[in-house]
């Protein structure tokens, strides 16, 4: 058992060194709120290793192991597939890892575990760069997003993570996001009891990278909820369900203009950015609907 | 100490018969054998050839053979695929292979084998397993030179092929120890 | 015990299924190809229980090993050239984390140029990465260098994984006859697997491998390399006890007629049973020759090398691997550096690269600059030993730019 | 360490652990980080649990039986301002720290 110093409400210390307004920091207490102490999780270095810890200290009060950046999915494989040649089919194993670690680098990794069904529960949370090494681009920064490697802006669109999981036919996969922690919790225990791989995928606002105002970090996450930036959706069973679906989108500025890395936006792609975001909501809304 | 050097084409059962050769000496006739196959990047078809080391005593070379003492070529054709059946061979090296046609056995004679030990074992395997892979039966060609019991041969393709495809290819080994004619 | 014909591949695979590895991660490439696909076969047969992760790529390959191993169960994976070269990242993982995994390595050398066949290059530059490495001689000792290893690699003052490396074909295809011992009887040997070190249990929390200050980080490094000087005794310890009960010797340095010796040629691998053959030609023609067989290269077993050719005048080197750019191959560097402080002269000799044969010849030609270096006759040797007159025309490919 | 090995590996015997290993649970003291600090105003306060929940340090808690309902650590709490922010009474005000108004 771990030596405890410290008294925490749930499986995460407080004092954690992640930054204020940290949306990462809000996800991990909550699917650690349901997922329980009988959870091994594998993290890579990124800024989801603050829980790791530093030295003799863990910031979590379950077993967990940090890999490579790339392998998370693997560990987890690994993981798995001793648990179960003990006999244990109980224990939930939750990789949990940013965008960089999951759709850039380990995507080969994820894509085999997927593909060989391992029953492992993937969280991917998504910071749209890479925060920890000082805010690089990822394939899953949007368009025009500016990072340090996209100065003037991202040119092509993100990948689609989710649609990649449900391309391996998994049992279940979701997108979710910060400000609406019911529906994550909810999502987490469906993803924790289906037999085979899960894959939720959750937009995480980080103050520092995209440059807002910490107290920000669950509206912008509701904006791009509403403006059609981020599409709250799963996949089960073979089918797909959009769990958010407004009368009319939110103007996109309304959640651009509350972050610095869209400062750059010139007012011609201001309203190509719109037009894109509009008909990329009603295409991809009208596809999962229609079961394309 | 003895040194084989099996010739044949990829999909004719070269290196499974250099097993089952090292399995019969090493299982049954309490001696020691080891295969050093040559793997090239060549597929179905294309000439191969693997080496073969016998001793009474726990074999210590670990290299190709360059100096045959036996010869085994399984088909009469890789004289005409750039394959030098005859390099390295001595005075007293002996070639076993697979024909029965004088013509082709003629091209053979001019390499100064010290013996040659031939028989149709295609047309043995046919007429025994089926279809014409002649692995099994050359191996009894192989004992049929003296180098080898028929006994030994018979007991490791046993082992190889299990059951029914074991029972068929020890026959065929037999039906070729018994035909096998010598130059 | 019973005999069987078995080629190396085959033998690592009777190695951790009498070893009674639980969960397999394995991942195919030529030459090992037959490990996968044989640890396939006995899982689905069931005469192994045991999981079988067919991963994507040798990276997951290990990381599923390693991360399997630290949950609790021992673990095992084979790989061969370019699949070792892209664990690299990872075998790190795994002895940073004092994982005892065993795995075979079955030597090729790493693209470019592409080559199918032998050579110790891929081993050779994973040296420190912080796994210990045996290299076989023959099939026989395959099975037993990796029964061996479990031991050395679990025993609770290694904890630090190993490699059991064997030649690309000359051994993983070579087959010859070999004693496999009863399952009881290793079981007796090896035990049960009982993770002494750190492990991923829910009743029994601690998170592995987090982030280490500079402050501590030397003193793991330092912890690591006190595994390793504790290893030789251990190996010694465990290689008694498999005299015990195999009634085989193993040995760290072999010394093959070393002690009337003029000259000493350092071996390893495969190439050694041929360097014995000829030996044993070279006395039958009253020349004292001998060889001193490397099985352990990591720990490097600087004392034993003193021990056994301390005294001697002309030591020759024998490298599979090109060691570019150093002043010699990685094991002539390792042998000079035993013996700095003695009066030996220590040739380098390179050969046997990317499949290309050692034959007796090659060995002969050795033995003999060696001779003649040592009766004051000859003072050069031929370094790159088997290579083309017309090296530099190879391909030859003239263009204007 | 040793007390940990004990229970569920070693019958008989006890090992020492090597590699690197956390064992300690344990927080760092980031309330020290803070340059504002959230005030409750009680008259408005609807105890609705919305700032317990969005929190990112998991430091406040809403208890509805008191009357200075809203109890924050503030041990932990970065003044990250997400809690007034989401306030749907906004009845959460970020005052800056050392007691100056804001």
């Amino acid at each position: 058992m771990y030596d405890i110093k410290h008294k925490s409400k749930g499986l995460v210390s407080h004092g954690v060194s992640t930054c204020a307004g940290c949306g990462l920091e809000l996800i991990i207490r909550n699917v650690l709120e349901v997922l329980g102490e009988d959870t091994i999780i594998v993290i890579p270095p990124g800024c989801s290793a603050l829980f790791s810890g530093f030295g003799k200290e863990t910031a979590l009060k379950i077993p967990g192991f940090q890999g490579n950046l790339e392998n998370t999915a693997a560990c987890a494989a690994g993981i798995r597939a001793a648990l179960n040649a003990k006999g244990n089919k109980d224990t939930t194993v939750l990789a949990f890892a940013g965008d960089g670690a999951t759709v850039d680098i380990g995507i080969q990794a994820l894509s085999g575990v997927l593909e060989r069904k391992d029953k492992i529960l993937y969280v991917c949370y998504d910071n749209e760069a890479y925060m920890n090494t000082g805010i690089q681009g990822s394939s899953s920064t949007p368009i025009h997003a500016s990072t340090t490697t996209t100065p003037a802006g991202k040119v092509t669109n993100r990948k689609d993570l989710l649609q990649i999981a449900i391309a391996h036919d998994i049992p279940y996969a979701a997108t979710a996001s910060i400000h609406n922690v019911n529906d994550l919790k909810k999502k987490v225990e469906k993803a924790k009891n289906v037999d085979g791989p899960s894959l939720l995928h959750i937009h995480t606002p980080c103050p520092t990278g995209w440059r807002f105002n910490p107290a920000k970090s669950v509206e912008i996450a509701r904006k791009a909820v509403q403006t059609g930036c981020w599409i709250l959706y799963e996949y089960e069973e073979g089918k797909a369900k959009v769990n958010y679906k407004p009368k009319e989108l939110m103007p996109v500025e309304e959640y651009t203009n509350l972050q610095g890395r869209f400062k750059g936006l010139k007012e011609d792609e201001k309203k190509k950015f719109q037009e894109y975001i509009k008909n990329h909501f009603e295409n991809y809304v009208k596809r999962l609907e229609n079961d394309i | 100490m003895n040194k084989l050097k099996f010739y044949g084409l990829g999909g004719q059962g070269v290196v499974t018969a250099a097993k089952i050769f090292s399995s019969a000496i090493s299982l049954y006739e309490n001696k020691y054998a080891i295969t050093v196959p040559a793997y090239g990047h060549e597929r179905r078809g294309a000439p191969v050839n693997t080496s073969i080391i016998v001793d009474d005593e726990p074999v210590l070379l670990n290299s190709f053979v360059y100096t045959p003492d036996v010869v085994l070529v399984m088909d009469d054709t890789i004289i005409d695929k750039n394959v030098d059946v005859s390099e390295g061979i001595h005075a007293d090296s002996i070639l076993v292979i697979n024909t029965e046609e004088q013509g082709i056995l003629e091209r053979y004679k001019k390499f100064n084998f010290k013996e040659i030990y031939y028989v149709d074992g295609t047309q043995i395997a046919v007429e025994t397993i089926g279809k014409g892979i002649p692995n099994g039966s050359m191996l009894g060609a192989l004992a049929g030179s003296g180098i080898v019991t028929i006994e030994a041969v018979e007991k490791a393709i046993k082992d190889m092929f299990k059951e029914k495809a074991g029972d068929i290819n020890a026959k065929a080994a037999r039906k070729a120890y018994e035909q096998i004619k010598k130059i | 015990m019973s005999h069987k014909m078995l080629d190396g591949n085959s033998a690592a695979v009777e190695a951790m299924k009498l070893a009674r590895v639980q969960v397999i991660s394995a991942y195919p490439i030529t030459p090992q190809s037959s490990i996968s696909e044989k640890l396939a076969d006995i899982v689905a047969s069931g005469e192994l229980k045991a999981e079988y992760v067919r991963v994507e790529s040798e990276h997951s390959a290990m990381s599923v090993a390693t991360a399997a191993q630290l949950t609790g169960v021992r673990a095992a994976t084979a790989t061969a050239s370019n699949g070792l070269a892209l664990m690299h990242e990872v075998l790190s993982m795994t002895s940073g984390n004092r994982v005892p995994l065993v795995m075979p390595v079955v030597n090729r050398g790493i693209a470019a140029p592409w080559t199918l066949w032998c050579e110790h290059g891929d081993a050779m530059a994973e040296r420190d990465s912080g796994w210990m490495q045996f290299y076989c001689q023959n099939v026989q000792e395959v099975l037993d260098l990796q029964l061996m290893a479990y031991r050395v690699a679990e025993d609770e003052n290694v904890l630090t994984p190993a490699m059991v490396c064997l030649d690309g074909f000359f051994l993983s295809h070579s087959m010859q006859k070999i004693d496999v011992p009863e399952q009881e009887t290793v079981d007796k040997f090896i035990g049960e697997y009982r993770p002494k070190n750190t492990y991923l249990d829910t009743k029994d929390p601690m998170f592995i491998c987090d982030l280490t200050s500079p402050g501590e980080y030397t003193e793991m490094r330092y912890q690591q390399k006190t595994a390793f000087d504790n290893a030789i005794e251990v190996i010694e310890k465990v290689q008694d006890e498999f005299y015990k009960t195999f009634k085989r010797k193993l040995s760290i340095v072999e010394g093959y007629k070393t002690d009337d010796a003029d000259v000493v040629l350092v071996t390893l691998g495969s190439m050694t049973g041929t360097a014995k053959y000829v030996v044993n030609k070279f006395r039958e023609e009253g020349k004292k020759v001998g060889v001193a067989k490397l099985t352990v290269f990591r720990p490097f077993p600087a004392e034993y090398i003193r021990k056994l050719l301390g005294d001697k005048k002309v030591i020759g080197v024998f490298d599979r691997s090109a060691g570019l750019g150093g002043q010699g191959g990685p094991v002539w560097s390792e042998i000079n550096c035993a013996l700095k402080e003695l009066d030996c002269d220590i040739r380098d000799y390179i050969g046997g690269l990317g499949g290309r044969d050692v034959p007796p010849a090659t060995i002969e030609k050795i033995f003999n600059e060696l001779l003649e270096i040592h009766e004051g006759k000859g003072e050069n040797h031929t370094q790159w030993i088997d290579v083309k007159d017309n090296a530099m025309d190879i391909r030859q490919v003239i263009k204007n730019v | 360490m040793q007390r940990q090995q004990e229970k569920p590996m070693s019958k008989s015997k006890k090992y020492r652990v090597f590699g690197p290993v956390a064992t300690v649970f344990d927080s760092s003291n980031t309330g020290s980080w803070r340059l504002e600090r959230p005030e409750i105003d009680y008259s408005q306060c609807i105890k609705c649990g919305t700032c317990e929940r969005v929190c990112p340090a998991n430091v406040i808690d809403v208890l509805k039986e008191e009357k200075e309902c809203v109890v924050i650590d503030f041990d932990y709490c970065k003044g990250c301002g997400v809690c007034a922010n989401e306030c749907p009474k906004k009845c959460i005000d970020m005052v800056l720290e050392k007691g100056g108004e804001k």
